[in-house]
């Protein structure tokens, strides 16, 4: 049936956009990007593996319960917004440090950064748990095993 | 698939000798190794990896005759008044086996001007494919099998 | 550009507000959606509208020209997302009130009923 | 960016945009669902050829990420309303 | 030199785009729209995007470019498949000028699903 | 001090009454009725003092941001009142004690009572008006707990409910009056106010604070037309009717009017009012006793009638009619206080207080009989008892007053009733053939008859040595008129003089009334003044309130979503259109330049924009809504935001699948394809509106402060090239964090109502 | 620059992801609920006193000076208000272990509470106007959640409506700071307040003004933005109802009192008329609303309404006195409402119903049941010596300091209205001969503990009035003094 193109279609192109998905969550500190949007390519490739595959099998993918992503998320979030309070700092103080790489060349690395991958886990996790909500619908028997 | 791992080494080590990795530069040695390849061969004639470049050569060639061929009867008929053409939809027993084999046709048949693939049948062998400008069934049938989907095969397997 | 973008977000919210007058829980997640991207265009269209390019730096830190202002696109991000998260949620609503009662009109819903005449005073 | 160029890009931009319009039509006019999904498919499309136009003319090679993401994702959601639209989220996977 | 080769893909997809729009208003079915689109419009957005990656010639722009055609590619007939699909189911009728129709026959054993009515506008 | 401690006394033994109840009922009220003893005891003490120049007084600032202070001051007025209320208040408890015997409720009616009486206290204690006032509502309060003290009665629970509903309603114009006073005068000790008379008098705010402090007065001392309330709190225990509702709490109203009238009385509206007032009061109120049969029912009209008296005492305003109101309140306290008592004795043994169905009751209960006869001759008036002189000197004020013939004969009238009532009252339940229910009557304890026979024996002693209590009564009547030229005359005899004409006018047609009580009844009832008078009124104020709510609410809060969006749209339209209509033109220097592709664009906005409202299939309405998100991606594409149009292009997608999933799972019937003219026009107001607003701030010079800011400190000092993300992750990384947090708890909620813990519930 | 500033916002979201980390049972997200607000009213005390001894307290979040960056401010208003919020969510967390079954408890109750107190403080501390967008949203979708759950028909048709409106706020939200942004050039808000005198265009200010202030009317249920809250508040468990009732319309009235007096001090011809007279309305609809109920906690939520109108009036005097009284006044009534809803909580549990009709006699079977329903009512109805008496009397003087006749008037007769619609429910709860035999217990006593706290506090703000009148006139008087939160706010920058 239509699925054999389907599924076809969403292996090959699935791993791309999650990819594609990295890039722009690493690149948006310089260029279009960030978190948020990352987070949201990286739900809607797994979308399309979920449209070809179906809901438990995005579930396996995952491995995490889309809520414990989110407050893994969140954790990471808080935790970074949190820790200048240790040496005094304002709350969010961001901090950085220049990595000298072997190839020469240096590459900027602060907390906002982390702050940016809380930001996409929360994403993912919150837009995944709409979607498998929804596509699981109530009745079914898909996922359902975990604990909120 | 070792061939093409080694015509990728031997792009590698062009590009590195002369210390320029360069996408062009690198493209430069990808063709001279092709070329080397292509002649290197314990058999008469061109060797498997060679032979198999010339089928994707000419899979893109009729390809393309079709893309142009049937993008102006198509451009023609929508740019003109009236529609002349009388379309069909024609059910194609497919000789792909595998997922990929399928998917590919299916790609290169939509992608033919004229054809759109609708439908697979469950066991995944007859293609139901609306068509616009063939006549007959047995001419669109045979245009199919000759030029799409016995060059496809022949890229494939 | 600026002023048709503006008198067109008039009419984003003018469709927006009919929608979300429509009686109907599926009308008014659609008069929600539109809701957001009027809000958003509005939002752009605060400061200075300009088809100069977006607020990147150069590598070389040096701007070569005028760029759009990143204040209201910031806000509008976080007012994007915020608007996606409260959609789910009332689309789940929606859905599970339609569930409830088999229809999409909020009237069906309504328990609200008017009070009950009182007891003698 | 020479003159004749810079015109052509506006060109070929507005004759994206009158083609979108048409497509818009079509949209408007259905008469079925499938009929509209076409429509905002190729609205999608055209919309994806626009950024990539739009990005020759302001020198913003950027833009062709908002181009590659927009192709994609568009056709997900055509892909979707496809899947759940018509198929009342039943049948297989 | 770059220019002239971009204004001839630009040139390309511009037509492209053009005709598939009229496509979508003048084409009688929704079969024949489909062809149009499916064409049409990936000629259309392929010839663009390649004028954009002639013209940007950066490594990134190619790749870009490049990224998106394939994608679209692999993804449109998936599109079309399923679009088609619902339209069989739904109903939706063919150009009265159609020829043979061998689908037609495979679906008149299966029933229609249930949600069909919903779809055709105004009902 | 020791006014804080008289003060607190009650107040402190309030809650223990449940208590002692608890451990003894009979003892309860018995060592409750020390505390109201020990009060008059140490009152009584303080009398020396109060009568000489400086009454003893006591400050400590309570909430001195408001001026509310503990501040007592016990002179004459205050101390003869409060005497009456610890006085009576030590007969009522160990009267309540034995009345109650077999209530379950005895407890909390003991405490309510001890409350009552605290607060009574501090009322005519306090120096401070807000202290006044906060003790004024406080027996307000109580007295609602008291008559609503048999609860399961209907009946006693509307009557609670009204006598608080009228006197609150008092006490919120009274309160607004002591703020005006206070603002006006800059003080708010009672003491001290009189400095600030004329000011109080002759203000611009007089009038309002006479009117507003004359409400609050009126409505607690049940002037006409807000007397209804009394008549109907006799559903109270008889306790409570003998202590609230004769002695004490009515005469609330008529001790502020006194306190306040060196400040406010004299003028013209203050004589008017209290005099027109209390004339109607008095005989009406005097009239009315002869409605009915209820033994309370009578005493309570005919309290009213008392009450329009002393009102109209105070606004005569001589140092006569003062000495005259201080007398006849006392000599009204007592016999009234003894009749409630007697009634109540009365129904506690025979079991009604109807007095067709009482007769010959002297001989079962002789003590009682001699209570009501010596209480009843008190209220007509006869000689030798306290009545009599109080009533002599009230006739002396009226008839000395300007016009006073006019006066004298109303009283004249009012007086006659009263007799007529008293006869009736104090007579037939005792004389006579036994009524329905008399055989089996006998006298109850001592508590019960004990009580009421004090007080009519004090009517009786007071009568005969009129000049004991003297000093005090010119000492209160000078703290209301300041001090008179004729000293205090309190003889029995004075000659023949008009007033002893005026009394035995009254006598005799008091007379003839009582023989003529019947007819006067059935006349009376003839009237159906329950159809129109103000009892009627407040029950059509209280119907008209609730449909007038019921009204309010049924067209604001109905129900309808569609209304409740469409008033909220309207209003703020309103509002927006006030500024931008009045105070602005047409906006100047638009821009008005636009590429043809932007043209494009905007067609598709608002062509899609009109497809989505107008289409009556919800999917094609999907559909034109994701052409409406991709247009705007598309909008910022051109005007550099690609940060924004990739995030509009994904969440819209994210979007349409969500509704695609959300409506593959019900098969959507559209509705609300009605279209509604009123709608179209309100969302096209709103949003030109919103155009409007924004044209005038796209013409306004740009703000690039913030802007320049971020783009030139977004590399050096937040490491990043792309200014937008700069604020998202780092400048305002805390709105981030918020909204993060709002995503987060929104798909939490889709997961708590749709997700698989739902599922696993049975349904 | 102190960090104390942000714990009111980090300790309920912290412990908000633990919660939802950690396993899910109920004794451990009870005891990092109550752990999380028991150390918030602790912070919120500190809080108090630090802006108490040294004045405006700020913090500039990443250490970003305004207004490039967020700065979180709190003058004595936000630390009340903040203090009052932990205090009340701690009350309510107790009163949920008291009257929330296992399973309540287990699921997402208490993370949501958490993360409404978080929007909540968020709220009150920022010094940001599209950063008070944020926090409100987070507080709108916890409280959509929770009023949602468990999917009852009621509670849809409640949280549908509330949302609804909501959202509709949230739009008219971002326009007013578009053109606040437009006119002004930041949202921060001592930045604006600096900046908006010498606009080229007050009207366009007083437009976002008449925006924000229906903004904020729809968060505050002020009349006629009012109509979700009826809906709304009778659906949910009576915890969260007074969870609600302590917080929500308060944060909408709080940010009133933050932006009007700051932003539009210099245009009152326009507003402040417009907020007296939904001030009046408030009272009126509120109360009439409430006259025709039968429905104790639908009674009550009209009863929020007209309370509602009591704090505008302040704001709309917007004398010193005046504001002084209505912050006392909001103090008392958080207290007086939620005690209120606990009591019926506990009335509901003995009754089994909220039917008016169906209750009665429960002043003889459950007196201390009367007690602690009497004296939040009376307190709220303004009867001495309770706390209400006096921020009553207070506003009341201010209005007629004013000489706002209309004012004290609809406040004097709403006053009387209340007594009325509370000694009915009185009347008909407590007095009244029951239909039915009362079922149940009145609750365990950590039902019962909450009430009997809020009635002491009742008590002791009545007796001990002074203290409470201090602070709040020393709020009031930070209110009018813009100066100095401005400076405290932008600190030095320029
Ligand atoms: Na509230
Ligand atoms: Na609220």
């Amino acid at each position: 049936m239509n699925s054999v193109v389907l599924r076809a279609v969403a292996r090959t192109m699935t791993p791309v956009l999650l990819q594609l998905s990295l890039v722009l969550l690493v690149r948006g500190h310089n260029a279009p990007g960030g978190g948020f949007v990352g987070g949201l390519m990286t739900s809607a490739a797994l979308i399309l593996y979920l449209i070809a595959y179906g809901t438990g099998t995005v579930r396996r993918l995952v491995r995490v319960s889309p809520m414990k992503l989110m407050a893994m998320g969140l954790a990471v979030t808080l935790g970074t917004a949190a820790l200048p309070l240790v040496t005094g700092q304002p709350f969010l103080r961001s901090a950085w440090t220049e990595l000298s790489l072997p190839w020469g060349g240096h590459l900027a690395l602060g907390t906002p950064m982390l702050f940016d991958v809380g930001v996409y886990l929360v994403v993912v996790g919150a837009t995944l748990g709409f979607i498998l909500a929804l596509a699981e619908g109530e009745g079914s028997e898909g996922g359902g095993k975990e604990d909120l | 698939m070792s061939a093409l791992l080694w015509n990728l080494v031997l792009a590698l080590l062009w590009g590195a000798v002369q210390d320029d990795m360069s996408v062009g530069n690198l493209a430069i040695g990808f063709v001279l190794g092709l070329g080397l390849l292509a002649f290197i061969s314990p058999r008469p004639g061109p060797s498997p990896y060679a032979r198999k470049w010339l089928d994707i050569l000419k899979l893109l060639g009729l390809f393309a005759r079709e893309v142009i061929t049937t993008n102006w009867r198509l451009a023609l008929e929508i740019a003109t008044p009236g529609i002349k053409s009388r379309p069909a939809i024609y059910a194609f027993e497919t000789e792909a086996r595998t997922e990929l084999e399928v998917t590919l046709l299916l790609l290169i048949i939509n992608f033919t001007p004229g054809s759109l693939g609708l439908e697979i049948s469950e066991d995944g062998k007859v293609l139901y494919i609306h068509n616009m400008f063939t006549t007959t069934r047995e001419a669109f049938i045979r245009n199919m099998r000759e030029n799409v989907e016995r060059p496809l095969l022949r890229v494939l397997r | 550009m600026e002023t048709g973008l503006i008198l067109a977000v008039g009419m984003l919210y003018a469709a927006a507000i009919y929608c979300m007058l429509r009686r109907s829980t599926v009308r008014l997640s659609l008069g929600l959606v539109l809701l957001g991207s009027a809000t958003n265009l509005a939002l752009f269209t605060t400061n200075k509208v300009t088809r100069s390019g977006p607020p990147l730096l150069p590598k070389d830190g040096l701007l070569a020209g005028p760029v759009a202002d990143p204040v209201p696109q910031a806000f509008i991000l976080t007012a994007i997302v915020i608007n996606f998260g409260m959609l789910a949620l009332l689309l789940v609503l929606v859905h599970l009130a339609e569930r409830t009662v088999g229809s999409d009109e909020m009237k069906h819903l309504n328990t609200e009923v008017p009070p009950p005449s009182a007891p003698n005073e | 960016m020479s003159g004749w160029f810079e015109a052509l890009l506006r060109g070929v931009l507005t004759v994206l945009g009158a083609s979108a319009l048409l497509t818009l039509v079509r949209l408007i006019i259905g008469p079925t669902l499938p009929d509209r999904v076409v429509a905002l498919d190729l609205i999608a499309l055209q919309m994806v050829g626009g950024i990539a136009v739009y990005a020759m003319l302001t020198h913003e090679p950027g833009l062709l990420n908002v181009a590659l993401v927009l192709a994609i994702i568009s056709s997900l959601g055509t892909i979707a309303i496809a899947r759940y639209l018509f198929q009342g989220g039943k049948g297989e996977p | 030199m770059r220019e002239v080769i971009t204004a001839v893909f630009l040139g390309v997809g511009a037509l492209a785009m053009l005709l598939a729009g009229l496509g979508m208003v003048r084409l009688p079915d929704l079969f024949l729209r489909l062809q149009a689109t499916a064409k049409a419009a990936t000629l259309g957005v392929g010839g663009l995007l390649c004028a954009a990656a002639v013209n940007t010639g950066s490594l990134g722009g190619v790749a870009h470019a490049l990224l998106t055609v394939v994608f679209l590619f692999a993804i449109t007939p998936v599109a079309t498949l399923l679009i088609a699909r619902a339209a069989f189911h739904t109903g939706v009728p063919l150009w009265k000028k159609t020829g043979e129709n061998d689908l037609a026959e495979k679906y008149r054993a299966e029933a229609p699903p249930p949600s069909a009515d919903s779809l055709i506008d105004g009902q | 001090m020791a006014l804080l401690a008289i003060l607190l006394t009650g107040f402190v033994t309030a809650p223990l009454a449940p208590l002692l109840v608890r451990v003894s009922r009979r003892g309860a009220s018995v060592s409750l009725g020390f505390v109201p003893l020990g009060l008059t005891v140490w009152l009584a003490s303080l009398v020396p003092q109060a009568l000489s120049g400086t009454p003893p007084s006591f400050h400590l600032p309570w909430v001195p941001a408001l001026e509310v202070a503990l501040t007592l001051r016990a002179d004459g007025l205050s101390l003869l009142m409060a005497l009456l209320i610890t006085g009576m208040g030590t007969l009522i408890v160990l009267y309540a004690g034995a009345y109650l015997q077999e209530n379950p409720r005895l407890g909390s009616f003991l405490g309510w009572l001890l409350c009552f009486m605290a607060s009574m206290l501090g009322l005519v204690l306090a120096d401070n008006a807000l202290l006044l006032f906060i003790c004024w509502e406080l027996t307000t309060v109580s007295s609602f707990f008291l008559i609503g003290h048999d609860s399961q009665k209907e009946e006693a629970r509307q009557a609670a409910l009204r006598a608080l509903m009228v006197t609150a309603l008092g006490g919120q114009a009274l309160l607004l009056g002591l703020l005006l006073m206070g603002w006006v005068a800059g003080t708010l000790t009672l003491s001290e106010l009189p400095t600030a008379g004329p000011a109080l008098r002759e203000g611009p705010l007089a009038l309002a604070i006479l009117l507003l402090v004359l409400a609050g007065a009126f409505t607690k001392s049940a002037q006409v037309p807000f007397h209804f309330w009394l008549p109907s709190a006799m559903a109270a225990p008889t306790p409570a009717s003998a202590y609230l509702h004769a002695a004490t709490m009515v005469k609330a109203g008529v001790y502020l009017l006194a306190r306040l009238s060196p400040v406010l009385g004299g003028t013209p509206v203050w004589q008017g009012a209290l005099v027109s007032v209390g004339l109607v009061t008095m005989v009406g109120g005097a009239l009315l006793t002869f409605a009915h049969t209820d033994l309370k029912q009578i005493l309570a009209y005919a309290t009213v009638s008392v009450l329009g008296t002393l009102v109209l005492l105070l606004g005569l305003g001589t140092p006569g009619a003062a000495q005259a109101l201080v007398v006849f309140l006392t000599a009204h306290a007592l016999y009234k206080g003894a009749l409630f008592l007697v009634a109540g004795a009365v129904d506690h043994a025979v079991g009604t207080r109807e007095l067709p169905l009482l007769g010959g009751l002297r001989k079962a209960m002789p003590f009682t009989a001699a209570a009501a006869g010596l209480a009843a001759l008190s209220m007509a008036g006869l000689p030798p008892l306290w009545g009599f002189i109080g009533k002599e000197l009230v006739y002396g004020a009226a008839g000395l007053a300007p016009g006073g013939w006019g006066l004298a004969l109303g009283a004249t009238a009012g007086f006659t009733f009263l007799v007529g009532s008293a006869l009736r009252v104090g007579l037939l339940p005792f004389f006579g053939p036994p009524g329905e229910r008399g055989p089996k009557a006998h006298e109850s304890s001592p508590a019960l008859w004990g009580p009421p026979l004090v007080l009519a024996l004090c009517a009786v002693g007071l009568g005969l040595v009129p000049g004991w209590l003297q000093p005090l009564l010119e000492g209160a009547a000078r703290a209301i008129a300041g001090p008179g030229d004729t000293p205090l005359d309190l003889a029995l005899w004075h000659g023949l003089t008009p007033a002893l004409g005026l009394s035995a006018v009254s006598l005799v047609l008091g007379i003839t009334a009582y023989t003529q009580r019947e007819r006067l009844r059935r006349a009376l009832v003839a009237l159906r003044l329950e159809r129109w008078g103000p009892s009627r009124l407040y029950t059509l104020g209280v119907a008209g309130l609730r449909r007038c709510a019921d009204f309010l609410t049924d067209q604001f809060q109905s129900g309808s979503l569609h209304r409740y969006t469409f008033l909220t749209v309207a209003v703020t339209a309103g509002l927006l259109a006030l500024p931008l209509l009045f105070r602005m033109g047409i906006p100047s220097g638009l821009k008005r330049d636009l590429h043809l592709h932007e043209a494009a664009v905007l067609a598709i906005l608002v062509l899609a924009t009109a497809l989505a409202v107008k289409t009556r299939s919800v999917l094609t309405a999907i559909m034109a809504l994701s052409v409406v998100g991709l247009t705007e991606s598309f909008v910022y594409v051109l005007l550099g935001a690609p940060d924004l149009a990739l995030t509009q292009v994904v969440v819209q997608t994210l979007t349409v699948i969500l509704f695609a999933l959300v409506f593959s799972r019900f098969p959507v019937k559209p509705t609300g394809g009605r279209s509604r003219l009123q709608d179209a026009a309100l969302s096209l107001a709103a949003g030109g509106l919103i155009s409007w607003a924004l044209l005038h701030a796209s013409v306004l010079p740009p703000q690039t402060r913030l802007a320049d800011a971020y783009t030139s400190r977004s590399e050096p000092e937040a490491h990043g090239r792309n200014a937008v993300n700069t604020i998202i992750v780092d400048f305002r990384a805390l709105d981030t964090l918020g909204e993060t947090t709002v995503l987060a708890t929104a798909s939490l909620g889709v997961y708590l109502l749709f997700g698989p813990s739902r599922r696993r519930k049975p349904a | 620059m102190t960090n104390l500033l942000i714990l009111p916002v980090l300790i309920p979201l912290a412990a908000a992801a633990l919660s939802l980390l950690l396993p899910a049972r109920a004794g451990l997200r009870r005891a990092l609920a109550l752990g999380a607000t028991a150390a918030l009213t602790g912070v919120a005390a500190w809080l108090l006193s630090a802006v108490w001894h040294q004045g405006v307290q700020v913090l500039r979040v990443g250490g970003w000076e305004a207004p490039v960056g967020i700065t979180l401010a709190a003058d004595l208003l936000s630390a009340m208000m903040v203090l009052l919020s932990g205090a009340m969510s701690f009350l309510c967390v107790v009163y949920s272990a008291g009257s929330l079954e296992a399973r309540q408890e287990a699921g997402a109750h208490y993370p949501l509470v958490l993360v409404m107190l978080a929007g909540v403080c968020g709220s009150f501390l920022t010094a940001d106007l599209f950063n008070l967008f944020v926090w409100f949203e987070l507080m709108l979708v916890a409280s959509f959640v929770l009023l949602a759950l468990e999917a009852e028909r009621e509670r849809l048709e409640a949280c549908l409506k509330y949302m609804t409106l909501s959202l509709l706020g949230s739009a008219l939200f971002l326009i007013a700071l578009a053109l606040l942004y437009a006119v002004g050039g930041s949202l921060n808000l001592a930045d604006l307040a600096q900046r908006l005198p010498g606009t080229r265009q007050p009207p366009l200010a007083t437009a976002a003004a008449m925006l924000l202030l229906a903004v904020f009317g729809l968060k505050s249920a002020a009349f006629p933005f009012s109509f979700w809250l009826p809906a709304a508040y009778h659906t949910p468990p009576v915890a969260v109802t007074a969870l609600f009732s302590a917080m929500l319309t308060k944060v909408g009235v709080y940010a009133l009192y933050r932006t009007f007096p700051l932003l539009f001090a210099g245009d009152p011809g326009l507003t402040q008329p417009v907020i007296l007279a939904m001030a009046v309305l408030s009272m009126v609809a509120g109360v009439a609303g409430a006259v025709v109920q039968y429905d104790l906690r639908r009674l009550l939520a009209f009863e929020i309404i007209s309370q509602v109108g009591y704090l505008l009036v302040g704001l709309g005097l917007s004398s010193r006195a005046a504001l002084a009284a209505a912050i006392a006044y909001w103090v008392h009534y958080v207290c007086a409402k939620s005690a209120l809803f606990f009591v019926t909580g506990a009335v509901e549990r003995v009754t089994g119903t909220h039917q008016l009709e169906k209750m009665g006699g429960l002043s003889r079977t459950h007196p201390l049941l009367g007690l602690l329903f009497l004296v939040p009512a009376l307190s709220l109805a303004g009867i001495p010596p309770f706390s209400g008496f006096f921020a009553k009397m207070a506003l009341l003087r201010a209005a007629l300091r004013a000489e706002s006749w209309g004012v004290a008037a609809a406040g004097a007769a709403v006053g009387l209205l209340t007594l009325y619609i509370l000694m009915k429910v009185w009347r008909e709860v407590f007095w009244k001969t029951p239909p039915q035999e009362a079922r149940g217990t009145p609750g365990p006593l950590a039902m019962l503990g909450p009430c009997v706290v809020l009635a002491l506090v009742m008590v002791g703000l009545g007796l001990g009035a002074q203290p409470l009148f201090v602070l709040s006139d020393a709020a009031a008087g930070q209110l009018l003094d813009r100066d100095t939160y401005i400076h405290a706010v932008l600190g030095g920058a320029p």
